[in-house]
């Protein structure tokens, strides 16, 4: 289920796996993911997958074009590309 | 050079997400357009205020850092009016669902694109009212079930943006979710106008419309929206047979009419060079 | 001189009724510094068939709006008189339209050519209601004659000011010969 | 300078009152017979800058008000019967999202159409209680055209100060009535406008800080950005479901009129010292009301009269110290009895109410009421 947090601290949350040393080129934040699988369906390369929470992973980060496919068609603002293109 | 999702900055701060709105709801996928097309634009989002009504769509000011103003059902583009005639510096967008627009909302809406009042109206249409549990709205498709329409519904829809045309906007469009990057397009130019602009974008319902017809989850929505739908300038090329069936998509109307906010101005100026 | 008087402003619609009640009061209250109430009858009721405006004009406060006992009634078509003079108290003056109201049979009944005069000598019926004003003026010093004419002025369309100042002049004429 | 002395309607002087008190904004439905007040804004507002809107309907017409006023205008509307019905649902969105605006209702004769151009006090109860939910009300009722001016300014600084919707209960006889108007010099009356904040944008609460009557509030487009709901929400305007949270929004509306009612007592009291008979009218009505207690008195009657100028809330306490010393109350309404069952409630002793009613479209005359004053001596 989604966990309510505010966008600060969605935030910190994030800024601190950054710090830890996040390097895939997409994020998912499952607190706010609703499980609807849009971003899986819609990424052309496939590199998201629905793990066994019922949240994607990256499975295939190596495949990632950062077209940001996922990013714009996720309602909940829960996946985002941390990489620019090119 | 890792970085952070691009609209958490125009979040509301305090505020608890995720969004009210279910999973698979088309709703947050404008919502994400909207904040770019504002982002975009560089439109200070002190001077924007986002207005709505009630509904499923109408949720959205709440999530958003604006000035925002959730009114009663079917009158958001009526506060609206209030907001940009009062301060006509404000950037105004009304969302709305179709049900809220057009059902108890319709004589505003056609009121508003008569004056020409410059307001950006996103009008989220997913067919159904979502909030109350699925009943059938002026755009849900004839025969189409709703929780008050257990055989199909007996009415004809309406095209909103034919009716906003009539009406006297100077801007229509209609997009949909699986089409975002258009839709984000479409919510810039609207924005940019000066008068009264409609973007209809079509966000599928999967919990209750999906469910009651029988049209899947999220995914196969959003897909069916890809298959079924044609851009107008493709669409002007193809033969009737090739487009029967299929929702129209693009920018219809974009006209220039002086504002109405302006044409006021006109009234102030006229009332006081007469003044004694 | 009495200190309330009750008018009673009866025509029919179009015929200036509530004009020439409303310069009344503005006269009487702004210009001769008296208190006054203007009222009259709205919608249906003075559309098409008889219309009424009444002013109460007094040195004291006037608390009751309406007029009870009428002290001066100007009754311009038969059909204003038959419904309006009920009211009029006794010893109470009455000006009408000599063209349009057989008012027989009550004293203090000036019946005077209101309507003839403003066709024949201003050449317009309209300023009959400004002539009458005049003649009640002249009759019963209710209000006072400069006044009258300020407030009139004040409430009539530019260019027309002549018509109705000989208006009032026709008015005054009438009600000296009434009174003999 | 001499003093500018005019003859008005009661609705122009309403008009001329909110162009005293700073109102800005008018956003409207016409419709008889509060007609003049919208045809005056049209013509006035423009010239000191403001705002006019003539809307599709009325629901349209408070909705644009309310609109503006959560914008930071001073803003208002004017209605009868059948619009002020089709205002209710948005007067109790007012009232949660405390919005300041003035609702102007020129009472007429109903139910439904009715007698529109006749004149009637029978929305009384429906000012108090005609949106749903509990919510605060503040109903003010001009007994004369200088009292249509200046208890429009009142309602203007009263729907600032108590950040509400204020209703101004004209009624058709004062509406239409013509009667000289002394127009207060600028600065001869109180103009009360809210205060906006000083705190920083982080910290500004737009519901919160536990003063909903006199505190500041920001507009829209200052540097202060807020939530406005017609939802039951917290202090920062967000959606609540917590009770604790519910019951602090709905004390925090009570409070309103509640914590403050010593500044909402408003009555006219005449002859009251050795009164026997008391007459408690309000509006058009206590106009009759005025001219029978002196009558009486000239009669050697022991005559009172009590003339509530802000009836919601209800006067209680002034009610019920003449109620205390009277033999009788007689309750002068047009309508068939609305503010009688408040003298009721706050009857607590064995005094007399009478109700002296007409509800067929005129006024009660000065013979009418002398005779239930006589019945009752």
């Amino acid at each position: 289920m989604a966990k309510n947090t505010t966008v600060e601290a969605a935030r910190a949350e994030i800024e601190r796996d950054f710090q830890a040393g996040y390097d895939l080129p997409v994020y998912v934040y499952k607190p706010w993911c609703k499980s609807c699988e849009i971003c899986v369906a819609l990424c052309p390369k496939r590199v998201l997958e629905m793990g066994e929470d019922r949240k994607p992973v990256v499975a295939r980060p190596a495949d990632c074009i950062q077209c940001r496919m996922c990013e714009l068609h996720c309602p909940d603002l829960a996946v985002f590309v941390t990489k620019e293109k090119g | 050079m890792i970085t952070m999702h691009p609209s958490f900055e125009m979040l509301r701060p305090g505020k608890k997400f995720p969004t009210v709105w279910c999973p698979g709801c088309g709703h947050g996928i404008v919502q994400g357009a909207i904040i770019r097309a504002v982002q975009k634009l560089g439109i200070p989002r002190d001077q924007m205020v986002m207005v709505s009504g009630i509904g499923c769509s109408s949720r959205m000011p709440v999530y958003v850092d604006f000035n925002s103003l959730h009114t009663a059902h079917g009158r958001a583009i009526a506060f609206a009016t209030g907001v940009k005639l009062h301060n006509p510096k404000l950037h105004v967008i009304v969302i709305t669902g179709d049900g809220d627009a057009l059902a108890i909302g319709g004589n505003h809406f056609i009121h508003a694109a008569r004056r020409n009042v410059e307001l950006t109206v996103i009008l989220l249409n997913n067919n159904i009212y979502g909030m109350t549990g699925g009943q059938y709205s002026p755009t849900t498709p004839i025969g189409k079930r709703a929780s008050t329409a257990p055989y199909g519904t007996a009415e004809r829809d309406f095209d909103p943006c034919a009716l906003a045309v009539a009406a006297g906007a100077v801007f229509a469009a209609r997009g949909t979710v699986f089409g975002v990057v258009e839709l984000e397009k479409m919510i810039q130019q609207a924005l940019a106008k000066r008068g009264f602009a409609l973007v209809e974008a079509l966000s599928p319902c999967p919990t209750l419309y999906g469910r009651l017809n029988r049209e899947g989850n999220a995914v196969k929505m959003i897909q069916w929206q890809k298959e079924n739908t044609i851009n107008a300038k493709a669409a002007a090329k193809l033969p009737p047979e090739k487009t029967a069936g299929k929702i129209i998509t693009g920018v219809f109307h974009d006209a220039e009419v002086t504002p109405y906010t302006e044409v006021y101005q006109g009234i102030i100026d006229k009332a006081q060079g007469q003044k004694q | 001189m009495k200190d309330k008087h009750q008018i009673r402003l009866s025509g029919s619609g179009g015929q200036g009724m509530i004009t020439a009640g409303v310069i009344l009061a503005e006269a009487a209250g702004v210009h001769d510094g008296k208190n006054v109430v203007q009222s009259q009858s709205y919608g249906p009721e003075a559309r098409g068939g008889a219309s009424k405006a009444e002013v109460i004009i007094s040195d004291q406060e006037i608390f009751f709006p309406k007029a009870t006992a009428i002290d001066i009634l100007l009754a311009m078509t038969q059909e204003a008189w038959d419904r309006y003079s009920d009211d009029l108290r006794e010893g109470g003056l009455a000006v009408v339209d000599s063209f349009y109201v057989k008012a027989a049979g009550r004293p203090n009944v000036h019946a005077l050519p209101l309507s003839q005069s403003a066709r024949e000598e201003v050449g317009i019926e309209i300023v009959a209601n400004f002539i009458a004003l005049a003649a009640i003026a002249e009759l019963t010093g209710v209000v006072s004659k400069a006044a009258l004419e300020k407030a009139m002025l004040a409430r009539v369309p530019r260019g027309t000011e002549d018509k109705n100042r000989k208006a009032l002049e026709i008015g005054y004429r009438l009600a000296r010969g009434a009174k003999g | 300078m001499s003093a500018d002395i005019r003859l008005l309607q009661g609705n122009e002087a309403c008009a001329e009152g909110a162009i005293y008190a700073g109102c800005d904004f008018f956003g409207g439905y016409p419709i008889t017979p509060s007609t003049e007040v919208a045809e005056e804004m049209a013509r006035l507002l423009p010239r000191h800058g403001g705002k006019f809107i003539q809307m599709e309907d009325e629901i349209a017409g408070i909705a644009t008000m309310l609109g503006a006023g959560a914008a930071g205008a001073k803003a208002m509307t004017a209605t009868s019967g059948p619009g002020f019905s089709l205002m209710m649902e948005l007067l109790g969105y007012g009232c949660m999202a405390e919005i300041p605006a003035v609702i102007v209702n020129v009472q007429r004769a109903g139910p439904s159409t009715g007698l529109p151009t006749k004149g009637a006090q029978a929305d009384m109860m429906q000012a108090r209680w005609g949106t749903h939910g509990d919510h605060p009300a503040i109903a003010l009722c001009p007994s004369s055209v200088a009292e249509s001016f200046s208890l429009t300014v009142k309602s203007f600084n009263l729907a600032e100060r108590f950040r509400m919707p204020v209703q101004l209960m004209l009624d058709e006889f004062i509406g239409h009535l013509r009667e000289k108007v002394t127009i207060p010099a600028p600065g001869e009356l109180e103009v009360y406008t809210h205060p906006r904040p000083s705190v920083a944008p982080g910290e500004y609460r737009h519901f919160g800080d536990g003063t909903s009557v006199g505190g500041a509030y920001a507009a829209m487009g200052t540097g202060y950005r807020f939530n406005i709901t017609g939802l039951t929400h917290d202090p920062m305007g967000f959606p609540t479901g917590r009770t604790d949270e519910i019951r602090w929004k709905m004390d925090r509306l009570r409070a309103k009129t509640d914590d403050h009612l010593p500044e909402l007592v408003d009555v006219e009291r005449e002859f009251l010292d050795d009164a026997e008979v008391v007459l408690f009218a309000y509006g058009g009505g206590a106009r009759t009301a005025q001219e029978a207690v002196r009558l009486a008195r000239a009669r050697g009657i022991k005559a009172g009269l009590l003339r509530p100028r802000i009836v919601w809330p209800f006067p209680d306490q002034t009610v019920a110290d003449a109620l205390a010393k009277a033999k009788a109350m007689l309750v002068v309404e047009l309508n068939q009895g609305q503010l009688i069952g408040e003298v009721r409630r706050v009857n607590q002793g064995g005094t007399k109410v009478v109700p002296v009613l007409r509800y067929d479209g005129e006024i009660i005359t000065p013979d009418e009421l002398m005779t239930a004053v006589e019945a009752n001596r």
